[in-house]
């Protein structure tokens, strides 16, 4: 049975519209996450899901069942909110316990499922404590228990680690990957860093632009966008786009840029739009190698890798890869080298279109 | 100004002479409180020493109103204390929070209020309450303390401060409207409500002219109205001593209660200056 | 909070358990006076006889009808004096006492409005004919031909003296104080008097006292024969006779022959301590006066004298006023009007206690008896009865008058306006103030 | 926002009490008060329209302009003075010792009075012959000022009451607008080689401007409304000099019973309270765009 399912849900917020038929459905258990700029709608998708807000027009269904109509406390969902939302005033065994109160759980059970929780979480001896007393990443685990506690069928979790610090951002995402083992749920996460989206789930669903733009495996939107925009929005640093006009013949796509140099991709050319495209190079597909193409404006050391953010002759910037021991240096002139088999295609309207696959 | 520095010694003669300036009249009338009647009544400057009695504070005790008018005033300060906080509160979170027709136009309609001194209102309630039967009753003295359009305003603002995150989670945590109120949002509003609470109350206390008009009877009368009544038949009374010993009764429980909760009301206070 | 809403709650049955406390057949009856507040003292004396001044004798007297009626309740509502802002407030409210001391000059005020009941039933009920009152008394209550109250008493103002120090000032003969004949004879002796003592001659309430500058002028106004209110809507006080009664005040206080800036407590306290030779004011200070004057080692001690305003332009003339129980209008069942009546009743029969005060009784019957007749200085005062001048019944709202003209003669005493101008001032207000009668 | 026809309801159900009382005993009685006003009336009941014969007659009336004029005069010798005093005063209290704390206390402990209390104890020390003022005086000799009777003494003796009364809640605001002035602007001046003065002059003063402006227009608009001190105190004496426009209103309905012409007082006084609130939320809102 499908675990979340979405029907064409539209919402706008008085004349500026926010979701334009968006459809989904989920797989059982599944971690998905929504990849989005701000105010592409994500939030209000995960919102509308959570009861916080209503559709205009279209269905929610969970495990089967609509929720769209039910308030929030019963649509069987538990959220964790990016500031936490911990009742200031209550302790942390009261903030964990309020829903279950309400819920009408009895009180045995109550106690139960927060000892359960906090052992979990690891909080089990700061109970009694109250949220003002606790650091950002002891509130984020109660907030985390305080949705677990609930027993949900489905886990909202909105921006839950753009609160923290780099170091505990890292032990927070593994500690969401092993908890996901342990839940018996699917997760929704609504996130705008790609990274996270990437590291933590089984799906993501890219959106802009009030629409979905594409839903996929990770490794699967990294290497097949949908789109430009995707294929911008998707991956780090972003893939460099330039613009390009398809030259000569073959099943391949041959295209040259606009210093006048050229590039064989492994695009078919088959099925191409007609009109402009733009060739989409990730940097991992551009090396550093001699010559004297390009100018480097900046080198960013990764250490096991080296980014060379350069310019070709016409001005365009491009991004490439070098070894962890490069000798670039801003200013340098380098010849650089573009493995056209990876190169994507992007089409006027935006389209990717992509190398064949090697057929196993 | 550095808030850790010490005083110059020029400050703090200045600010001590101040003090005493303050305190001297509280002084000179518990002294004057503590002589008999007669000896006052020959000169006042035997208050400056004994012999000293308790007297007048026994003859309060034994006859007179005071005590009675010291109820009065209580009953109508915490009544007034409570609808104001409860009606506010509610108006607050509604304002704040709520989703209703005309609201934007209704909270204005409020905020004009603030501009609306009690003068433009007074004798027209006055009559008002006559036809409705309300004079010398309580709920005739608590009911004009009910219409505080500041304390709405103040509400409201308190309740916008809060994060609407939190009412998320609360419904999320099957919480009612009810519930999401009372025991989300309005535990959390305690500070406001302590200073709503103070000015109020302090507001109610000290009122003097509505009682003056409404409560015209001994057995209504509130400490203010009572001890006026009282100070202008100084002429016809029982006494200057008895007269300031009852002053004194008066103001005790307020002062005591200002002394115990100093900071509290102090805190509060500031609450509202912030804003 | 919790406990904040525990502690109304408490307070709230408290107060509703105290309202409920009495039995359930008494008849309960709303008394308002003045006179002041004497709890403290005489909260539960019920020993007339032992009372002094004003305010102790009647809330003994009150005391004593409650004790010896105790199947009525009688609320006392203590108002300062002289307590009409307060009445008007409950009238307006619908909600006045059953009833109310008022004084008689007032009465046409609200008898006028409609406000007042009249008392002539209830007063026959208790057995209280007109002819058992005074003529000053039954001038005071009667209005349009029926009794709007009982008077209680007749009231004016008299000259209480300091005979130690009219002997120092060389102003005693054969043992009786020199009281001047004129207005200039006041002044000479009002000099002479403070050469030879150093102190001023007249001890004066001037400070939120409007009412004795006001009696002072209508009483020597009405001596002189002027008129003071010539319709129910014209008041003539920028007359020559007017201003003649004002100027000798002015000059009295421009010469400092007077105590300055006192109000009536200082008065009092002033006139009790030797610190002046004559103090204008009212009856009702004999008594406290006389008990001072007997007791010994005081200023006063064995240096009291009272008698009524001297001669100084005209005729003998003083303006007296009286005291009276008012009945407003009201619902009111049987029970209630016939506890009204025995509180008349017994009120009328202890006129004689209240008469202690110094205040002239208003039954006949008290006048004659040997009892008052051997009250320290009531022959000094007697004449007050005779000469005793109200102003017209026709004149309403005189207390607000009384307040309107009292401001102005203040100004014009104290100095801050030219006599003439004070005058044609309070006749302007107070005609203005007339104009608005319905 | 969720919830819908739900929520409708619910808002009416939580503004809904405060609302109706707010309408039926503060708007209808405002209006109830205007008509009033173009009527003759007496306290009771009486009722004849005259359009605007009773402003005609504040216009025309000595008393009324005698009581505005009163009212000015304390307005300007309370609110002047107040402001200047519990200025310092939270300069000089603005401090984190214990002293100061003990301070703080006194200076506000007259706040909790009511005003009834308060001019009984100040009667009794400015009244000439029993007051702590007169006794102080004769003792050195001096004659005692007739502070509640001289015409030109009772005013200032009105404002030294209230002021004494009051000093409590603006030296709090100024205390809470000090607090607010961030502790970088007086370290970065004092870098700059900023004397105590120039920094009270240049950094604390201009930062206190709206907390100033508050506390002028909020005690304006109270000392605007002065009633209780003059009615106890002096009772507008002698001869008026001392009656504020609000104890006329006292009078002039309950002793005079003119009730149409107090309340065209009362909407006079209105009208100036309006405007004071007005100019305060310009000043206010002005000395904010300042600010960014």
């Amino acid at each position: 049975m499908p675990s979340l399912e979405l029907i064409d849900i539209r919402k706008a917020f008085g004349a500026t519209p926010v979701l334009d038929g968006v459809s989904l459905a989920m797989e059982a258990k599944e971690f998905i996450a929504f990849l989005g700029p701000s105010g592409s709608g994500k939030s209000t998708l995960l919102r509308i899901i959570a009861g916080l807000e209503t559709a205009d027009s279209g269905e929610v269904r969970l495990e089967g069942e609509r929720i769209d109509t039910l308030p929030p406390g019963r649509r069987g969902v538990a959220m964790v909110f990016q500031h936490y939302a911990l009742y200031p005033h209550m302790s942390v065994r009261e903030n964990m316990a309020f829903g279950l109160r309400n819920a009408k759980v009895p009180a045995d059970e109550i106690a139960r499922r927060v000892e359960q929780a906090a052992k979990v979480l690891e909080i089990e001896h700061q109970l009694d404590r109250k949220p003002a007393q606790m650091s950002g990443g002891q509130r984020q685990r109660v907030a985390i228990g305080r949705a677990i506690v609930k027993q949900p069928k489905l886990f909202l979790l909105d921006e839950p680690l753009s609160n923290l610090d780099a170091a505990l951002r890292m032990r927070t995402r593994i500690e969401l990957a092993q908890l996901r083992q342990r839940v018996d749920a699917a997760v929704i996460m609504v996130t705008h860093d790609q990274a996270e989206a990437m590291t933590l789930a089984d799906r993501m669903v890219v959106m802009n632009e009030r629409r979905i733009q594409q839903v996929g495996a990770p490794m699967d939107v990294y290497r097949r966008p949908a789109n430009a925009f995707v294929a911008r929005f998707v991956g780090s640093p972003a893939m460099t786009l330039a613009p390009a006009t398809l030259v000569g013949d073959g099943d391949y796509a041959r295209v040259r840029l606009g210093d006048g140099s050229e590039v064989a991709t492994r695009v078919p050319r088959a099925g191409l739009p007609e009109g402009p495209l733009e060739l989409g190079l990730r940097p991992e597909h551009v090396r550093v190698g001699d010559g004297d193409n390009a100018t480097v404006d900046l080198v960013e050391r990764l250490g096991e890798r080296t980014l060379v953010y350069a310019r070709l002759a016409d001005g365009r910037a491009i991004t490439a890869e070098d070894n962890g021991d490069s000798r670039v240096r801003i200013g340098d002139k380098v010849g650089l080298v573009i493995d056209g088999a990876a190169a994507h295609l992007f089409g006027p309207d935006g389209a990717g279109y992509h190398a064949e696959e090697p057929r196993a | 100004m550095n808030p850790r520095a010490r005083l110059s010694p020029a400050a703090l003669v200045a600010v001590t002479i101040g003090a005493a300036i303050m305190l001297a009249p509280l002084l000179w009338t518990i002294l004057l409180s503590l002589k008999a009647n007669s000896e006052l009544m020959r000169d006042t400057a035997s208050a400056f020493s004994g012999p000293y009695t308790l007297e007048n504070y026994r003859a309060i005790l034994v006859g007179s109103s005071v005590t009675h008018w010291l109820l009065n005033s209580l009953i109508v300060s915490l009544g007034t204390t409570a609808g104001v906080l409860i009606l506010c509160s509610l108006a607050g979170y509604g304002f704040a929070r709520l989703d209703f027709p005309f609201r934007r136009s209704l909270f204005v309609f409020v905020l004009l209020g603030l501009a609306i001194p009690e003068q433009a209102v007074i004798l027209p309630r006055h009559q008002l309450f006559a036809w409705l039967h309300l004079h010398n009753s309580y709920p005739g003295l608590i009911l004009p303390g009910l219409v505080a359009p500041f304390g709405v305003f103040f509400m409201t603002q308190y309740f916008r401060a809060i994060p609407v995150e939190l009412d998320e989670a609360a419904m999320l945590d099957g919480a009612s409207r009810f519930t999401l109120f009372w025991k989300v949002l309005l535990p959390l509003t305690r500070p406001a409500q302590a200073t709503l609470g103070v000015f109020t109350f302090l507001g109610s206390w000290n009122d003097y002219w509505w009682p003056l008009i409404s409560a015209t009877r001994s057995a209504r009368f509130t400490l203010t109205v009572g001890l006026a009544s009282a100070q202008m038949n100084y002429a016809q009374t029982s006494g200057l001593g008895f007269l300031m010993a009852q002053a004194v009764f008066a103001s005790l429980p307020i002062l005591i209660v200002y002394i115990i909760f100093q900071k509290q009301i102090v805190a509060a206070m500031a609450g509202a200056a912030v804003r | 909070m919790k406990r904040l809403r525990g502690l109304v709650a408490g307070l709230v049955l408290a107060a509703l358990a105290g309202g409920c406390g009495t039995g359930p057949k008494k008849t309960e009856i709303t008394l308002q006076r003045f006179f002041g507040e004497c709890g403290a003292v005489y909260g539960h004396s019920i020993d007339v006889g032992a009372a002094e001044g004003e305010c102790g004798i009647v809330t003994t007297l009150i005391n004593r009808f409650q004790a010896e009626n105790p199947d009525i309740q009688v609320d006392v509502n203590v108002v300062a004096w002289p307590g009409y802002p307060q009445l008007t407030a409950q009238i307006a409210a619908g909600d006045p006492p059953d009833l109310v001391t008022m004084h008689q000059s007032v009465i046409s005020d609200y008898q006028g409005r409609g406000l007042l009941e009249p008392m002539d039933g209830v007063l026959g009920e208790a057995g209280i004919g007109p002819e058992a009152i005074t003529p000053a008394g039954l001038r005071g209550v009667t209005k349009a031909g029926h009794l709007y109250g009982m008077a209680w008493d007749t009231i004016g103002g008299l000259f209480h003296v300091n005979t130690r120090l009219f002997a120092q000032a060389g102003l005693i003969k054969d043992g009786k104080p020199i009281l001047p004949t004129s207005a200039d004879e006041l002044l000479v002796q009002a000099r002479q008097f403070k050469t030879r003592t150093g102190k001023p001659y007249l001890v004066q309430s001037e400070v939120s006292d409007a009412a004795s500058f006001v009696r002072n002028f209508y009483g020597y106004v009405m001596a002189q024969g002027g008129v003071l209110f010539a319709d129910r809507r014209h008041s003539r006080f920028a007359t020559p006779e007017g201003a003649r009664v004002v100027q000798l005040f002015r000059t009295i206080e421009q010469e400092k022959l007077t105590t300055l800036n006192q109000d009536t407590p200082a008065a009092i306290a002033s006139f009790m301590n030797g610190e002046g030779g004559i103090y204008p004011t009212g009856t009702w200070m004999i008594g406290a006066f006389d008990q001072e004057a007997k007791t010994t080692g005081r200023p006063l001690s064995g240096a009291y004298a009272v008698f009524p305003y001297p001669h100084l332009w005209g005729r003998d003339a003083a303006f007296v006023d009286g005291h009276a129980w008012v009945m407003p209008k009201r619902v009111r069942t049987a029970a209630e009007r016939a506890a009204v009546v025995r509180f008349l009743k017994f009120m009328a029969a202890h006129n004689f206690d209240w008469t202690r005060t110094g205040h002239l009784p208003a039954f006949r019957a008290v006048y004659a008896s040997p009892e008052f007749r051997a009250l320290p200085h009531r022959s000094d005062i007697a004449p007050l009865a005779a000469i005793g001048v109200q102003l017209p019944g026709y004149v309403q709202r005189q207390s607000a008058i009384q307040g309107l003209l009292g401001e102005e003669l203040t100004s014009a005493v104290t100095g801050t306006k030219p006599v003439e101008r004070a005058l044609r001032d309070g006749e302007r207000r107070v005609d203005e103030l007339l104009d608005q009668i319905p | 926002m969720t919830g819908g026809r739900r929520d409708r309801l619910a808002g009416f159900a939580f503004v809904g009490p405060f609302l109706a009382l707010y309408a039926f005993l503060l708007i209808y009685p405002l209006f109830m008060g205007i008509g009033l006003s173009f009527h003759r009336a007496d306290l009771f009941g009486a009722r004849r329209f005259v359009g605007f014969e009773n402003y005609a007659r504040a216009f025309a009336d000595p008393i009324a302009w005698q009581a505005l004029w009163n009212t000015f005069k304390l307005t300007v010798l309370i609110v002047l003075p107040l402001t200047a005093i519990t200025l310092a005063l939270a300069l000089a209290l603005n401090r984190a010792t214990r002293g100061a704390a003990i301070f703080r206390g006194i200076f506000f402990a007259s706040s909790v009075l009511s005003v009834t209390i308060v001019t009984l104890i100040w009667r009794f020390i400015l009244t000439p012959d029993a007051g702590l003022v007169a006794k102080i005086v004769t003792t050195l000799g001096g004659t005692p000022p007739p502070f509640l009777s001289d015409p030109n003494l009772t005013i200032p003796a009105l404002a030294i009451t209230t002021i004494w009364w009051s000093v409590g809640f603006p030296m709090m605001l100024f205390l809470a607008g000090l607090q607010q002035i961030p502790a970088d602007m007086y370290e970065a001046a004092a870098l700059d080689n900023a004397g105590p003065w120039t920094r009270l002059f240049k950094i604390t003063l201009p930062s206190l401007r709206r907390t100033l402006i508050l506390v002028i227009m909020l005690q304006t608009a109270a000392q605007l409304q002065l009633f209780g001190q003059a009615q106890l105190l002096t009772a507008g004496g002698p001869s008026g000099a001392s009656r504020p426009v609000v104890l006329l209103i006292f009078e002039v309905a309950f002793g005079r019973w003119e009730l149409g012409y107090a309340a065209a007082l009362a909407e006079l006084l209105f009208l100036l309270v309006l405007s004071v609130t007005f100019i305060q939320y310009w000043a206010v809102g002005r000395a904010a765009k300042e600010e960014r």
